[in-house]
């Protein structure tokens, strides 16, 4: 386990130092003057001599680079060429905003399209299964803003049940300390808390189902297909021979097993759902990492382009780590298929 | 058993069109294909097809109903916009952008990372072990965030997109292929085949291709399905097709104001997208499963 | 009194070519602590009757039988719940591809743990787990692995191929069950662990007075100490009966070629000389011929062969043959 | 008041859905009206203000004031009572008095005063309405009472005075923001005297106030305020209609309607604007005048008035809307008529194909509810006569940061009367001075024109300058540097239990005696 | 008899899956040597991952040794030479499944050979695809056939074709027999001494079976863990006392 530790760390680290330096090229690559585009430091101000220095301005590529690395991690993410706020603090606040939706999202995704493959996949080819399968064929196929629209129209105007924008109603006066907004009304002096959970809980609730839809479509037929697969394989013919009951074969052995596909594919939904972050935060107008990219695209504010782009990668490459080292500590065969396959 | 058949009567189909057989029984498939089919034979025939020039903006008819509600008119089967401008014509004609422009992009990033893929399956060298591992990692990246990645370089615009939406597919098919090769490429046929002394594009094209190819027709349907979804997203959010070009994602976008004056502006771009997509996702389905059951016999 | 009793058992199953005959009318016998080996080549049916037995069927095959009782009881008048208990008790089936057979993403333990039915440990759930632990190493033991510890940690993609048919015979046998069902469980093993296997078996089976159905592609691998001896050839039943008496005098052709195949019976071959076999090849499930299906294949076959023969019985043998061999003599 | 039923925090505030970011806090360096809808009323106070109703100024800041010198000089008495915000970041240590207004005028009019290039040394408003070049100094004549020296007498003075963007600032704050060097911070973190303090401001997001207790005179019925940034008008509505706004400014006044909401009242007013197509003079063709006349005859303006505006706004025919005394219809009407425009642009040596952009505004004014969609249907009018145009559309502050660098070949933009002066159409739109500020959007300087408008503005006679208006009208319907679209009534949606936000006919939206009208 | 292969030194080590970099290579073949006359047979027995298959492998040339050379008539054998190895030496997989392409007639399958170290017309290929099929007991028509339409003991027919196409003079084996039913492999062991009577054709085979090493095999060769310990004429080492090890791998059971 160790040894696979830190085999998958390893590329991960090797993964993300690519990362950097694509990060770190992406400023030649931007319009304009690369210290600017690093740093949000306009030419012609008094900073930028500074900012010149600090950046290395005038040495090699190599040495430039290791300035850019130390800046980096040193959180000196530069400042926004619009609000010329520093990028790291809105970076952090948008990031965690995202993640608030997007763990709460792949939680109700897996909520819904596990149980639901399970479910399907026990009724293989009955009318229920059949039911399911097309219900989740129309699901994945149906584009994010045109659903978030929908449910706009039928849920907040029409039924008047939720609220549309933003992370909780702003006369809560909740201050955006780490920018999510659950932790945030725990942190605040605020002397309604109970009913700002409220709030707050109502204005997540469209950007999530938005969200976790097509990700809970694609897990259910994941989980139908594996589980069905997994239920033609030997050692499930053993553990029925043993006349285990069908609903304890499925929920002991099928079922984990299929897991194992499933947590594989995570990694993709992940991905999936966090560029689908981008078109819903900005239907939702959500504080998160996607809007903030989106307006960055808009305004060609290159600090802010680079920092949200290096977080949304670095995320879901992390995400690929955990998720590949969970696997791997779950289910032990995968440590064994994957040493440095090619 | 009919008794006149001694033999096998189908004489000698071979398994690509087994699954074929196999894909043929299935209505929602078929009938799923027969739509994309049509599809794009009416894309490509749009300009004839359409009754309006998309951008003429009728200036008596804002914002008409489809021609089955009572205002209707039947001069605009499918109602006009707010600027008046026919919804038919401007459905078919986004058809171009929403269906057609992403089949191309697929077609020309599939056989961009076909080749690719097959060059990198069959280079096994050690040094291509890291590459790939990194490269697995690179994939988990979802094409979207790439093609965002792009646009944020070169900039929004309808070229741009496209570019983008290229370079962002590209890495998936590398991927396939060379994953599908590389399984290919351990199988004793394969060896098999080298022992006959083969040359390697001989090996490539005619030994190891043919068995790749359903997975290589999947990943291709699953990258027009996202094609055609990252491209309405992209011109959904601004930063694809720019006005008045009528694709369904920009469509979608500007109806979002007139949503309650004129909900078909809204509803009618995202059926066609969301049935276009549909269509595609079932087909691919469809293959997945007569591949798979094909396989097993 | 026997206790599988299966009287003509018959497999349907439909397909697209039309409805197809699996198992043509196959009979089986077995009393308590017997040993019967079944032997067919592939796609003679063997598997599909042992899961015809043991009722891990898929719900499109269409299965009939005059008898298929056990100890008396009736196994397809009962419901599936009815059924799972009884053939959940009583019998147990082992694999040829152990790892396969073994779920991959389990400990050994956990799936040993599994198998042990919950009547065995009573008391608190700490009495009852430690009793557990205690049984699951007591099985590992009975089946002959040493190291113990180490193996029940360990998953099955870990454990050799002996060893891993070695734990499946423990899952087999953690509920005592009174019919093992062995489906070829040694084929493509090597011969050291072959033997391994084999001998456990036999031992198993005089130890705990369980009987076993064995089933294997050829006479040259049945146990030794099987008693009884089936041969089945494209789903229909040749030729049953006393092991021994089959062997020396066999009245099917089938069993007579099964035999001269047998490498074992080679010893008097000159080397590089060519082997007795059976011309042709097994019949397609499309193609299976009318009457006696061995008829296109059978060096003796006449015209009568069309017809499916009548069950005819010799001593301790019974034999479904137009034209026998080896006849006494009278 | 209504049945609704509002968790507490809600009852006690207010949410005003605004359509864009404010530049900065500060309404003396910004002429855009999000920024002075945002800031003006609501955290400053002038020295006076104009009452619409009376149609008179009444004092604010100041109790009471006299021309002196012939009008060159004018004398203010300031209240002693009036306190700036206390807030997290400043506790003022006294109350307003001469200092301060002599702080806050010195700091757009004297180019060597401290503060003055903070934030980048322009004042737009002023330079345009030449207050900066009217003014010569500001006297402290006591603690509590200021002169303002003119250079020479001005009709439109004290109007000036009374607009949005004179507003005072804290000496005090000033002063302790330059010992802790962070100058800039005037303009971020405000401090000022109005009715609402600020508190804090998310970009995009929201802004949030909060009510100043020690405000001087009645203050709002609400403990906040909060600016909740919402650029797309569907949003706007539909946030109004689930109840997230309390109000929202520049209502889709048809659609809102089909919605039918009853707990929702409209408002409306008509109101001094102008939307218009700029041309930038300045970049070639369009020096050309002949080339804006064309361009001019190509689009189809009562099509838009349909489309864009449903009906809600009048065809201009001037820049100056039909209700100003100064009013002189079109000599040139330029109605419709590709052919013409065709033909002209063929004088002009202009091509088929030719290719220019429109700049359309992000965001929604009174003047002009959906620029984009306008420039779409010009689009399709101009590609009649062969012109391919390309809309271009940034940020709304980064396209009026662009807009004045000139790097647009037109624009769709518009203009809203900060007093009830005809001057305030004339100066600070197409003024030579007003091209320096960026406010002039056709970059247009005609000498002639500044002229006309210089004597406009040095008589008091009201006869004579209306000649000169109509004079200035000819020239501009003749020279076309920009196009008049439409003149638009002003709308305002609101909760019905939302009471006393008031909308002054010259722009800028006040919450001064903002409530909530809840059934208890 | 004079000797057409000699194997002189020939090894093969791994770097395992799962070793660091540094980690040493874990040898698959020590060091071997055999020779083998035409016509002959040679059986590799030993048990499970003794180095079997990797011996075979290296002389079909599937795998390059690590060192250690190959003589076919006297001729070295190169690594990059395929053609020069593959008119001579074929090789026979031990499923036959697995081993034809699903996607491809037989006849397309049984020309490739011939395509690449003939120069035959495509005729002529077709008519020796033809003759090849028939000597190993099949149709002439199976030509067009996709393997899923043959039966098991048929697609080892076609492997075998495939090997004899070229007239090799050597053909491995590598536990070709195992999976088959008592029938059809007596049937392909009929049809394999056959072909070396016909063709002199020898054979190396790799197999567990003690039955059939002592039907048809000439000589010997015994590897253990790698290490070769026995490499003897058949008659000669069943006449004679064993190691154990030998003993338990000749040892027919029971
Ligand atoms: N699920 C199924 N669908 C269709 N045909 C099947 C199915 N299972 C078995 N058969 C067919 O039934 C026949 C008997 O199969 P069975 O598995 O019992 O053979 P077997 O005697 O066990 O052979 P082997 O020795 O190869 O295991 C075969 O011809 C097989 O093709
Ligand atoms: N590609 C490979 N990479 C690493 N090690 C290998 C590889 N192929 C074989 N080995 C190792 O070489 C040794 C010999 O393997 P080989 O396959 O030749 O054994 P074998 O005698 O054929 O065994 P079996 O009877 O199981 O087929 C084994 O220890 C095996 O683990
Ligand atoms: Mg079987
Ligand atoms: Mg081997």
């Amino acid at each position: 386990m160790t040894r696979f530790i830190i085999n998958r760390l390893l590329y991960f680290v090797l993964a993300l130092w690519l990362l950097t330096v694509f990060s770190f090229f992406l400023n030649w690559l931007f319009p304009g003057d690369v210290i600017t585009n690093m740093s949000g430091i306009r030419v012609a101000t008094e900073a930028y001599g500074e900012e010149f220095a600090l950046r290395g301005g005038d040495t090699n590529l190599f040495v430039q680079y290791a300035y850019y690395l130390q800046n980096l991690i040193n959180l000196n993410w530069g400042y926004s060429l619009v609000t010329q706020q520093p990028v790291w603090l809105e970076g952090s606040r948008t990031f965690m905003a995202t993640a608030e939706i997007l763990l709460l999202a792949l939680l109700l995704a897996l909520l819904i399209g596990v149980p639901l493959g399970a479910l399907s996949a026990a009724w293989y080819k009955a009318p229920l299964d059949k039911t399911i399968v097309s219900f989740a064929v129309g699901g994945y196929s149906i584009p994010v803003f045109w659903l978030a629209q929908l449910l706009i129209l039928f849920f907040a105007v029409n039924l008047r049940w939720l609220p549309i924008t933003g992370q909780i109603d702003p006369l809560y006066l909740i201050e955006p300390q780490t920018g999510s907004v659950l932790l945030d009304i725990a942190l605040s002096d605020s002397a309604y808390k109970a009913s700002a959970y409220q709030n707050a809980l109502a204005h997540m609730v469209l950007p999530i189902v938005v969200l976790a839809s097509l990700p809970a479509m694609l897990l259910l037929r994941m989980m139908r297909n594996t589980t069905v697969e997994i239920m033609q394989q030997p050692y499930i013919k053993a553990v029925r021979a043993r006349g285990l009951p069908p609903y304890r074969v499925v929920m002991q052995h099928a079922v984990p097993n299929a897991m194992q596909g499933i947590l594989q594919q995570l990694t993709f939904i992940f991905g999936l759902m966090l560029a689908n972050a981008v078109i819903v935060e900005s239907i939702f107008n959500w504080p998160g990492i996607g809007s903030w990219l989106l307006k960055a695209i808009l305004d060609r504010d290159y600090p802010v382009i680079q920092a949200a782009l290096l977080l949304l990668v670095a995320t879901t490459l992390f995400a690929n780590f955990l998720f590949e080292i969970y696997r791997g500590w779950r289910f032990p065969i995968v440590r064994e298929e994957r040493y440095g396959s090619a | 058993m009919a008794q006149h058949d001694l033999y096998y009567q189908d004489r000698n189909p071979s398994p690509l069109q087994l699954v074929w057989y196999s894909f043929r029984e299935r209505t929602a498939a078929m009938i799923a294909l027969w739509f994309l089919i049509i599809l794009l034979v009416v894309t490509l025939a749009s300009y004839l097809l359409a009754p309006y020039d998309p951008v003429q903006q009728f200036s008596d008819a804002l914002s008409l109903p489809p021609s089955w509600t009572a205002d209707g008119n039947m001069a605009f089967l499918f109602g006009t916009d707010d600027l008046g401008r026919d919804m038919l014509s401007r459905l078919l004609i986004g058809a171009a952008y929403s269906f057609a422009l992403p089949l191309v992009i697929v077609i020309v990033a599939s056989s961009f990372g076909i080749f690719t893929g097959a060059i990198a399956g069959i280079d096994r060298n050690a040094k291509y072990r890291l590459f790939g591992q990194v490269f697995d990692r690179v994939l988990t990246i979802p094409s979207f965030l790439l093609a965002l990645v792009i646009i944020a370089i070169l900039g929004p615009g309808l070229g741009n997109a496209i570019i983008a939406i290229t370079l962002s597919l590209i890495p998936q098919f590398v991927y396939v292929t060379r994953n599908a090769v590389q399984s290919e490429w351990k199988k004793d046929y394969v060896t098999a085949s080298r022992l006959n002394g083969c040359s390697d594009t001989y090996l490539m094209y005619r030994v190891i291709f043919p068995n790749i190819t359903p997975a290589m027709v999947m990943q291709f349907t699953v990258a027009l399905s996202v094609a055609i979804m990252d491209i309405a997203a992209l011109s959904f959010l601004g930063l694809g097709v720019q006005a008045p070009t009528p694709e369904w994602g920009s469509m979608l976008a500007r109806s979002l104001d007139e949503v309650y004056l004129s909900p078909w502006s809204m509803v009618l771009p995202g059926l066609a997208l969301f049935i276009t997509i549909t269509a595609i996702n079932i087909v691919g389905d469809s293959l997945r499963r007569a591949i798979k059951q094909r396989m097993d016999g | 009194m026997d206790m599988l009793d299966i009287r003509n058992l018959t497999i349907e199953l439909d397909m697209p070519q039309g409805r197809v005959r699996i198992l043509d009318r196959v009979n089986l016998q077995l009393k308590a602590g017997e040993i019967h080996s079944i032997v067919g080549e592939s796609g003679s049916g063997k598997s599909l009757l042992a899961k015809a037995i043991i009722g891990v069927i898929n719900p499109a095959w269409r299965v009939t039988a005059d008898r298929l009782w056990w100890n008396g009881q009736d196994l397809l008048a009962m419901d599936a719940k009815a059924r799972r208990f009884v053939t959940g008790r009583d019998m147990a089936m082992i694999f040829q591809d152990p790892a396969a057979y073994l779920d991959p993403n389990n400990t050994i333990e956990q799936q040993i743990n599994e198998a042990i039915p919950s009547g065995d440990v009573t008391g608190t759930f700490l009495r009852r787990r430690i009793d557990r632990k205690t049984r699951v190493r007591q099985l590992l033991h009975r089946v002959g692995v040493r190291d113990h510890e180490k193996v029940l940690k360990s998953y099955p993609f870990e454990l050799s191929e002996g060893i891993a048919q070695k734990v499946s015979i423990a899952i087999a046998i953690a509920h005592r069950p009174k019919l093992l069902i062995a489906d070829e469980p040694t084929t493509a093993m090597e011969p050291s662990t072959r033997d391994q296997i084999q001998r456990l078996i036999t031992k198993l089976a005089m130890s705990q007075d369980m009987s076993v159905l064995l089933i294997t592609q050829d006479v040259a691998s049945i146990l030794p100490a099987t008693q009884y001896l089936t041969l089945l050839y494209c789903g229909q039943l040749m030729e049953t009966g006393k092991a021994s008496a089959l062997l020396q005098a066999p009245a099917h052709p089938y069993t007579q070629s099964m035999i001269d195949m047998s490498l074992q019976s080679q010893h008097e071959l000159p080397r590089k000389s060519r082997l007795p076999t059976l011309p042709g090849a097994v019949p397609t499930l499309r193609h299976m011929p009318i009457g006696c299906r061995l008829g296109p294949r059978c060096p003796y076959a006449q015209k009568q062969c069309v017809k499916a023969p009548p069950a005819a019985t010799r001593e301790q043998q019974l034999f479904h043959c137009h034209y026998p061999l080896n006849e006494p003599t009278s | 008041s209504s049945e609704r039923e509002l968790p507490e925090p809600l009852q006690k505030g207010l949410v005003y859905c605004s359509e864009g970011n404010p530049e900065g806090f500060n309404p003396q360096r910004i002429t855009s009206g999000t920024t002075v809808d945002a800031t003006a009323a609501q955290l400053y106070d002038r020295l006076i203000d104009y009452d619409a109703s009376e149609q008179a100024f009444v004092p604010a800041l100041a109790t009471e004031w006299q021309a002196l010198d012939d009008g060159t000089r004018y004398r203010f008495k300031l209240r002693d009572d009036v306190a700036f915000h206390t807030t997290n970041f400043f506790t003022p240590s006294r109350n307003l008095n001469a200092d301060d207004v002599i702080f806050s005028f010195n700091r757009w009019l004297d180019s060597t005063a401290l503060y003055h290039p903070v934030g980048g040394g322009s004042y737009p408003f002023f330079t345009a309405t030449g207050l900066d070049r009217l003014i010569n100094r500001v006297v402290k004549v006591g603690p509590h009472t200021i002169d303002i020296v003119l250079n020479n007498a001005d009709s439109s003075f004290l109007a000036n005075l009374a607009t949005d963007f004179a507003v005072i600032l804290s000496a005090e704050y000033a002063h302790k923001l330059d010992i802790a060097n962070q100058p800039e911070l005037i303009d971020q973190q405000p401090i000022g005297t109005g009715p609402f303090r600020f508190e804090a401001y998310r970009k995009d997001y929201y802004i949030r106030y909060s009510r100043n207790p020690d405000y001087w005179r009645e203050g709002p019925d609400i403990e906040h305020l909060v600016y909740s940034i919402t650029p797309n008008a569907n949003k706007r509505m539909l946030k109004l209609v689930t109840g997230e706004c309390d109000v929202i400014p520049y209502p889709l006044v048809s659609k809102l309607r089909s919605l039918n909401q009853a707990q929702i009242e409209v408002k409306s007013e008509v109101s001094p604007n102008v939307s218009f197509w700029a041309f930038n003079t300045q970049k070639k063709p369009f020096d050309n005048p002949q080339v804006r006349q064309a361009l001019s005859y190509a689009i189809n303006r009562r099509a838009i008035i349909d489309a864009i505006y449903y009906g809600s706004a009048e065809q201009a025919e001037s820049v100056l809307p039909p209700t100003s005394w100064a009013f002189r219809e079109a000599q040139i009407n330029y109605q419709y008529d590709p052919e013409k425009a065709r033909a002209l642009l063929d004088e002009a040596g202009i091509t088929a194909g030719f290719e220019m952009t429109i700049w359309a505004m992000p965001v929604q004014r009174v003047y002009n509810p959906n620029a984009r969609r306008m420039a779409e249907l010009m689009q399709s009018d101009l590609a009649q006569v062969g012109i391919n145009v390309r809309i271009v559309s940034y940020e709304w502050n980064s396209f009026r940061r662009r807009l004045s660098r000139g790097e647009h070949d037109t624009a769709l933009i518009g203009w809203y009367a900060d007093n009830a002066d005809p001057d305030n159409f004339f100066r600070p739109l197409l003024s030579c001075a007003a091209v320096a500020t960026g406010s002039n959007r056709a970059n247009w300087c005609h000498p002639g024109f500044d002229q006309i408008l210089l004597q406009a503005i040095a008589t008091t006679d009201t006869a004579e300058r209306r000649q000169l208006y109509r004079s200035a009208q000819d020239l501009l319907n003749q020279q076309v540097p920009l196009l008049p679209i439409a003149h638009s009534m002003r709308y305002q949606a609101q909760q019905d239990f939302v009471t006393g936000v008031e909308l002054p006919p010259y722009g800028g939206i006040s919450f001064r005696r903002a409530g909530k009208e809840l059934a208890q | 008899m004079t000797s057409i292969l000699e194997v002189k030194n020939l090894s093969k080590s791994f770097r395992g899956r799962r070793d660091w970099p540094w980690s040493p290579k874990s040898v698959a073949l020590e060091p071997t040597s055999f020779t083998l006359a035409a016509g002959e047979t040679l059986a590799i027995m030993g048990e499970t991952g003794s180095g079997k298959s990797t011996l075979a492998k290296l002389v079909a040339g599937v795998d390059n040794p690590t060192s250690g050379d190959i003589y076919l008539n006297g001729q070295k054998l190169y690594d990059a030479n395929t053609k020069q190895r593959c008119q001579n030496i074929r090789m026979i997989f031990q499923d036959s499944e697995k081993s034809l392409n699903s996607q491809r007639t037989i006849g397309q399958q049984l020309e490739e050979p011939l395509i690449f170290n003939t120069r035959q017309t495509a005729q002529e290929r077709q008519n020796t695809v033809k003759q090849t099929l028939r000597k190993v007991g099949l149709l002439a028509e199976h030509y067009e056939f996709y393997p899923h339409m043959l039966s098991t003991g048929q697609k080892q027919r076609v492997a075998i074709a495939r090997a004899i196409s070229l007239e090799p003079q050597i053909i491995v084996a590598d536990e070709a027999l195992v999976a088959l039913d008592p029938s059809v492999r007596a049937q392909i062991i009929n049809l394999m001494l056959d072909l070396q009577q016909d063709m002199g054709i020898s054979y190396i085979f790799v197999t567990h079976s003690p039955q059939i090493v002592k039907h048809i095999a000439d000589k010997i060769l015994i590897l253990y863990r790698g290490k070769m310990i026995t490499f003897e004429k058949t008659e000669h080492l069943l006449n004679k006392p064993q190691q154990p090890y030998v003993e338990q791998l000749l040892h027919e059971h029971l």
